[in-house]
């Protein structure tokens, strides 16, 4: 069997979901006997036009970026959204609460309008371009991506998980957050990372993006039985950008 | 606290190997398939089997031919998910794991025999049918008339096309076929099923129907054989659902109080005509 | 077989004993709540408990379970789990729930997965000693248990006093063989923490007798509160997997990175969740939380009740706890049905 | 040779983010030579404004894969600051540790994959599993031990989360801590593996000597990488963190989207050498002897010895961390349940990342919102001094290939394991 050409690029965010491929350790040997990576700046210094899956990391921030990830869709048969800033836009949508020049100025300053500080509101990766799958997470759990690029070699259909955080929290027998009176995200968060910061002691903030069909409703209507207003759920569900889930 | 032999295993799926793999449609393709232990499946018209391949999962799916036809059992799959879908990448000669056979079967052995039988299938609908129909047609004697209504989405859905050639050159069955959307290719009748249900002469005390096909297709053909004054324990029919286990405990395919694959897939129309998510 | 009767110095020796001698699961305090956990020391043993976060079910299906070993050149072979275990401090509300479970799993196709486990279980149950504040066992004739079990242990004042029923009882009940026999006191007064708990474990009151419930389910099926309580359901499926009665389960495949071994497991699945009953073609045969919603309550008080004879709601009122939007508490629905069926 | 020729490397490969060289030549001269970072901004500062305290580690953690725990651990230090928060010593201890579970893991990444290659004649690592497969597996055994070592505290590799301003939502079992005891103690053969391994290698850095300001945290009292002053080798003035300002001078520069930093001279340099140079005499033994075999000495200004100082960090930090442990252990793990009541105020958290100095300051109103957010982070402080020592390694090295004046330059960058994509956002500068 040929091994998948995989190229790995990277746009605006902490390069966090690519650590977690080096966090596969023994397991990368494995992974290299099914792809075959041809570009990965982080990793290597070849550089190469002819792979079949591109992954992408990262948010789109710049007309410059938008073009080079267009160039990069018309040259991969797959295309992976790789982690939160490329599949919903993840922390960088913080940004498009404020007005860019307001960006701009709170950084740089007088030099705000020097043409290489530009930017615009971040946007996901399928807000350029059509992806083929999405591994949300901020960052990725490294469990998931494994399966996914198995299932590729495999020519398997892989599945994420259309339900709540709350069903693996509850498999680690977790302690709700709520009991704390803490609001937790949970409820609406797609599971798939194993629950782990409610695990940790520490509410869901919904970096894997919500499920399919998320009951805000619910989530509003029942804030006040503890004690907390809708600005609180507001104020969590901006955290990894989703404003339009909110209102 | 059970007296099975602890060893035994109802989730694991024994080898078998395929005979003749061929397209029949863009999305159908047919199967034959024998237990590599060289038994007979065992099964009756009607049941179906859990299909695995290892590493992509587990299907169920209709045995199309009836236990009278030894040797091998058919299949016809539909493209629409993973295991479907790797089925239709295998050849003849290659291995595949099969559970089963289960659930419940059409009454062939008791309420259909000495009565007319008509067959109502729509779409793939015709595919657990067949071999019932196999089945009646192998034991022709002991049934009365044999009557086959077939409706297909376009001629080019048409499934077993020789086979229907075959039955409707037989003098012994008779055979009405639509399509919803008639092409140049096709000069029968068009429309949905239930317009060919007028031309059949339903002997009201003597006749069992058989049914299956996609979910809206039961309320419409239900309601114009309950028109024709049959009574509902005259009519079976065969659901579908979700389903992880096909043995009564994954829970995913219990219409309220039933499972389809322990209780079903073939249901008599009295038994089911009271549960709400039924049809 | 008999009763004994220990100090709580003698009680924990025998526990001590058994940690030594076979792998122990008791219960343990986690943060404020209790879990059943690997149990390391007699001191940990919190028979005081009042309610663990999941029930003992996950012993006998565990969240995650490997079915099946495959080859994809050479096929499957079934991976059963055959070790011994021991189970400290099943409440009776859980017991009357494994014991429900056990005939599941065995009734027609017998699950052998959930049936080797159990086979190999000794479980000792306990008789509550402080209800949770959702229990509602007093309403469902589960808050003590006469079976299943094979050894009941029961606080009376600062004794232990325990009752072996079994062979697997007895063995494990080894190591206190010259203890002294409960007296008659002792057996008179467990009678009467029976009869209090009977009482107490009803912080929410059912005002329909379970039996009936069938019944009363049977003409509900349209009544308004599916869909209102239904409105504030997140379908996150807290309330089915911290039932002791939901055994529900989804099956998937997995490679190794070699692409030819790996293995077919099964995980909880609930039918609160979204796509449960998903099929090809993506349509949904209940696309509404609704729909949902009354499923589990329907097989709870119905379907498992026309199956196998009992109401598949044991009170333990962990679901109560464990939904967030506050609307799982089968009492107040089951109420509202009596009520408004009047 | 030609006469002219241009090298230019777009988005340098093997480090963390985008950077670009430029060089112009001509007759054997150098006439241009320029660092670039063409990343794209991500506006830090700008985004946590109006967030609760309670976010700001969820948030400015995001600013770097590698560097999660240091980030994290700087704002944590700039909230408690501001709110007048004081930690437990357990809190604190174990907080000290997860920290050196990242220099670890990252000091690690950056020896073992992405400089190996160079020292190896490789490209990258994949080859060198072929090539050099013990190497490989000694790497991947010390990275996951740092990886663990955060796990196991922080309750995730990348992105901790248990800790939090006041505490920690979660701590370790004295179990995991024990495991995780017995995987540093496993992991000494390893490192050890690695220094002879490098040993090898070191005079395949070239002996390139540009004395320059090193900057670093320091302590009376041991090595530090989270308490003590900023302190220079240009003075002895110890500058409190709280006016980190005056030590980083930020300003602009058109070729780079991250500020750029300077004190005492046109540049400085701030890492795992800037640390040793500050700290050496206290390091630990096992460290001090690794130190040793290397020949490194406090002094020393060659900046592709920046790797070796990683070593003997590595070193130092499973030594220490050790020690730590057992103090752990020994006065035993309690849950502490923080509560932190918000309040108005102003403060700064420093901690040493595994590439150099880091500095959050973070403005709250009463309410407990950020106002004003301020990030100084170390690859900003180092992108000067990559500029002025490629301006003084390049007409050096002028007469070789360009092959090699190529790879010369780009070791030189990934030398200084440079963190681009989290250089890229700063406020607030005195311009200069
Ligand atoms: C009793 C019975 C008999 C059947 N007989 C036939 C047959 O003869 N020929 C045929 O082509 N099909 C038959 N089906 C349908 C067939 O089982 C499904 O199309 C098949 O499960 C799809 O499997 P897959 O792996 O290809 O798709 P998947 O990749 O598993 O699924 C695609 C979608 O279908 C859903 N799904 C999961 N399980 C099932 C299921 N059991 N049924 C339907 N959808 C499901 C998934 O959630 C997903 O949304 C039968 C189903 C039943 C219940
Ligand atoms: S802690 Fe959060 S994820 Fe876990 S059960 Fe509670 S709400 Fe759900
Ligand atoms: S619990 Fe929530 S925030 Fe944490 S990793 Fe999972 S999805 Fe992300
Ligand atoms: S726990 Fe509550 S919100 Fe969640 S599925 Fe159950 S009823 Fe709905």
């Amino acid at each position: 069997m040929s091994k998948l050409k995989v190229a790995f690029f990277d746009f605006a965010c902490c390069e966090g979901c690519q650590l977690q491929v080096y966090n596969l350790e023994e397991e990368i040997i494995d992974l290299l006997e099914l792809v075959e990576p041809v570009e990965w700046r982080e990793a290597m210094s070849d550089q190469s036009d002819d792979y079949d899956v591109a992954i992408i990391e990262g948010s789109i921030t710049r007309i410059e970026d938008e073009q080079r990830l267009k160039a990069i869709r018309e040259k991969a048969q797959v295309l992976i959204a790789l982690g939160a800033c490329a599949t919903t836009g993840g922390v960088n949508n913080l940004k498009n609460n404020f007005d860019m020049q307001d960006v701009k100025e709170c950084v740089y300053g007088k030099d705000a309008n020097m043409p290489h500080l530009d930017t615009y509101p971040t946007k996901a990766v399928n807000e350029v371009v059509k992806v083929d799958y999405m591994i949300p997470g901020c960052p990725i759990n490294i469990k998931e991506f494994s399966y996914i690029v198995r299932c590729l070699a495999l020519g398997k259909e892989p599945k994420i998980p259309d339900y709540a955080v709350c069903v693996e929290c509850k498999m680690k027998e977790n302690v709700c957050r709520f009991e704390y009176g803490e609001i937790c995200l949970g409820p609406i968060t797609r599971a798939g990372c194993d629950a782990k910061c409610p695990s940790s002691g520490m509410w869901c903030f919904g970096c894997r993006g919500f499920v399919d069909n998320p009951n805000v409703n619910a989530a509003k209507d029942v804030m006040a039985e503890y004690g907390k207003t809708h600005d609180d759920l507001r104020g969590k569900m901006l955290l990894f950008g989703s404003k339009q889930e909110f209102e | 606290m059970c007296k099975c032999d602890s060893n035994k295993d109802i989730y694991l799926p024994l080898p078998a190997t395929l005979g003749k793999v061929q397209p029949m449609t863009n999305l159908e393709s047919f199967f034959s398939c024998q237990l590599d232990s060289g038994k007979e499946l065992g099964h009756m018209p009607g049941q179906f089997v859990e299909v695995s391949i290892p590493g992509i999962g587990e299907a169920p799916i209709s045995v199309s031919s009836s236990p009278t036809r030894k040797g091998s059992f058919e299949m016809v799959i539909r493209k629409v998910g993973n295991v479907s879908q790797s089925l239709h990448g295998l050849n003849a000669g290659d291995k595949i794991f099969i559970r089963g056979p289960f659930g419940t079967s059409f009454p062939v052995d008791d309420a259909m025999k000495g009565k007319d039988i008509i067959f109502v299938c729509g779409g793939i609908g015709i595919v657990p049918v067949r071999s019932a129909i196999q089945y009646v047609l192998d034991n022709r004697d002991d049934y009365g008339r044999v009557i086959i209504l077939f409706g297909a989405k376009t001629p080019s859905d048409r499934l077993f096309v020789e086979e229907l050639e075959k039955w409707r050159e037989d003098k012994n069955v008779t055979l009405l076929e639509t399509v919803d959307h008639r092409d140049e290719s096709w000069s029968g009748p068009e429309g949905v099923i239930t317009t060919l249900l007028p031309l059949v002469k339903i002997d009201k005390d003597n006749t069992v129907v058989v049914i299956c096909g996609p979910p809206i297709m039961y309320k419409f053909v239900i309601i114009n054989l309950l028109e024709a004054k049959l009574k509902e324990d005259q009519i079976y029919l065969s659901l579908e659902r979700n389903m992880k286990c096909g043995v009564g405990k994954c829970g995913h395919c219990q219409i309220n109080n039933i499972y389809v694959c322990q209780d079903g897939p073939v249901f008599k129309f009295s038994d089911i005509k009271d549960i709400e998510e039924a049809l | 077989m008999t009763v004994k009767k220990l100090e709580k110095a003698a009680f924990d020796k025998w526990v001590s004993a058994c940690i030594t001698s076979q792998r122990v699961f008791g219960v343990q305090a986690k943060e404020d709540r209790f879990v059943f956990a690997p149990l390391a020391n007699a001191a940990d043993l919190r028979l005081d408990y009042d309610v663990t976060i999941l029930p003992p079910k996950k012993y006998f299906q565990p969240p995650r379970e490997t079915l099946l070993k495959f080859d994809r050149n050479e096929g499957f072979e079934s991976v059963f789990d055959n070790q011994p275990f021991v189970l400290f401090g099943v409440h009776p509300y859980d017991m009357v729930a494994i014991s429900q479970t056990d005939k599941l799993f065995s009734q027609e196709h017998c699950d052998t997965h959930y049936v080797n486990r159990r086979e190999k279980a000794t479980i000792v149950a306990c008789d509550v000693q402080n209800a949770s504040k959702d229990v509602f066992a007093g309403c469902m004739g589960t808050a003590t248990v006469n079976d299943g079990f094979d050894i009941l242990i029961t606080k009376i004042d600062n004794d232990y006093l325990v009752d072996i029923r079994s062979e697997k009882g007895q063995a494990l009940a080894e190591t206190i063989k010259d203890a002294e026999d409960a007296d008659d006191i002792s057996l008179k007064l467990r009678k009467l923490v029976w009869a209090d708990n009977a009482e107490l474990l009803q912080k929410h009151k059912l005002n329909v007798r379970p039996d009936v419930l069938p019944k009363l389910l049977g003409r509900s099926y349209e009544h308004p509160v599916w869909k209102e309580k239904s409105e504030r359901c997140y379908s996150c499926g807290s309330c089915n997997l911290v039932c002791p009665t939901c055994y529900c389960f989804d099956v998937r495949d997995d490679v190794e990175w070699n692409l030819q071994k790996g293995e077919r497991y099964r995980v909880w699945d609930g039918c609160l969740l979204a796509e449960f009953a998903v099929v090809a073609g993506k349509h949904n045969f209940r696309a509404n939380r609704a729909d949902r919603y009354r499923h589990r309550y329907y097989r709870k008080g119905k379907y498992v009740p026309e199956k196998i004879g009992e109401v598949a709601c044991v009170g333990c009122g962990r679901c109560i706890t464990a939904c967030t939007a506050n609307i799982a508490n089968p009492v107040e629905v089951y109420n509202k049905l009596v009520d408004e069926g009047k | 040779m030609t006469k002219k020729f241009n090298i230019s490397v777009n988005h340098v490969t093997r480090v963390e983010g985008h950077g670009n060289i430029r060089l112009r030549a001509s007759d054997g001269k150098v006439e241009h030579v320029e660092w670039q970072v063409p990343e794209a901004p991500r506006f830090f500062e700008a985004m946590v404004r109006g967030r609760s305290f309670e976010d700001i580690q969820t948030i400015v953690s995001r600013i770097c894969g590698i560097c999660s725990v240091t980030h994290s651990l700087a704002a944590i230090k700039g909230i408690e600051d501001a709110m007048g928060i004081k930690v437990s010593k357990q809190t604190d201890k174990l907080r000290i540790l997860c920290h050196y579970g990242e220099q670890v893991e990252s000091h690690s990444l950056h020896v073992g994959y992405l400089v190996a290659p160079d020292l190896l004649g490789q490209k990258s690592v994949i080859p060198l599993i072929e090539s050099h497969p013990d190497v490989v597996k000694t790497v991947i055994r010390l990275h996951r031990l740092g990886n663990i070592w955060m796990e196991i505290i922080g309750g995730r590799m990348t992105h901790p989360i248990t800790l939090k301003p006041g505490g920690f939502t979660a701590i370790p079992s004295e179990q995991k801590l024990l495991e995780l005891k017995k995987a540093m103690e496993d992991a000494i053969p390893d490192v050890k593996i690695l220094i002879e391994v490098l040993l090898s290698l070191v005079d395949k850095f070239p002996a390139f000597d540009r004395d320059t300001e090193y900057i670093a945290l320091n302590h009376p009292d041991y090595y530090t990488f989270y308490h003590g002053d900023i302190a220079s080798t240009d003075t002895d003035e110890k500058v409190p963190v709280h006016e980190f300002e005056r030590v980083a001078n930020e300003y602009v520069v058109p070729q780079s989207t991250a500020k750029w930093c300077k004190w005492h001279r046109d540049s400085y340099a701030v890492g795992a050498l800037a640390r040793f140079n500050q700290n050496a005499e206290k390091l630990m033994p096992m460290a001090a002897e690794t130190a040793k075999q290397f020949g490194l000495t406090k002094g020393a200004c060659n900046p592709y010895l920046n790797n070796v100082a990683q070593v003997v960090e590595c070193v130092q930090v499973v030594e220490h961390g050790l020690q730590l442990i057992d103090e752990l252990l020994t006065t035993g793990l309690k849950p502490e349940p923080v509560k932190v009541e918000p309040r108005a105020g102003e403060g700064v958290g420093c901690v040493e990342a595994p590439r150099g100095i880091l500095f959050h300051r973070y403005e709250f109103d009463e309410k407990g919102l950020c106002t004003k957010a301020n990030i100084c982070i170390p690859t900003g402080q180092n992108h000067a001094n990559i500029q002025k020592d490629f301006e003084a390694l390049a007409p050096q090295i002028i007469d070789r290939p360009q092959d090699e004046i190529r790879l010369l330059l780009e070791m030189l960058v990934r030398s200084y394991d440079p963190c681009i994509s989290c250089s890229t956002h700063f406020l607030d500068v005195e311009f200069v």
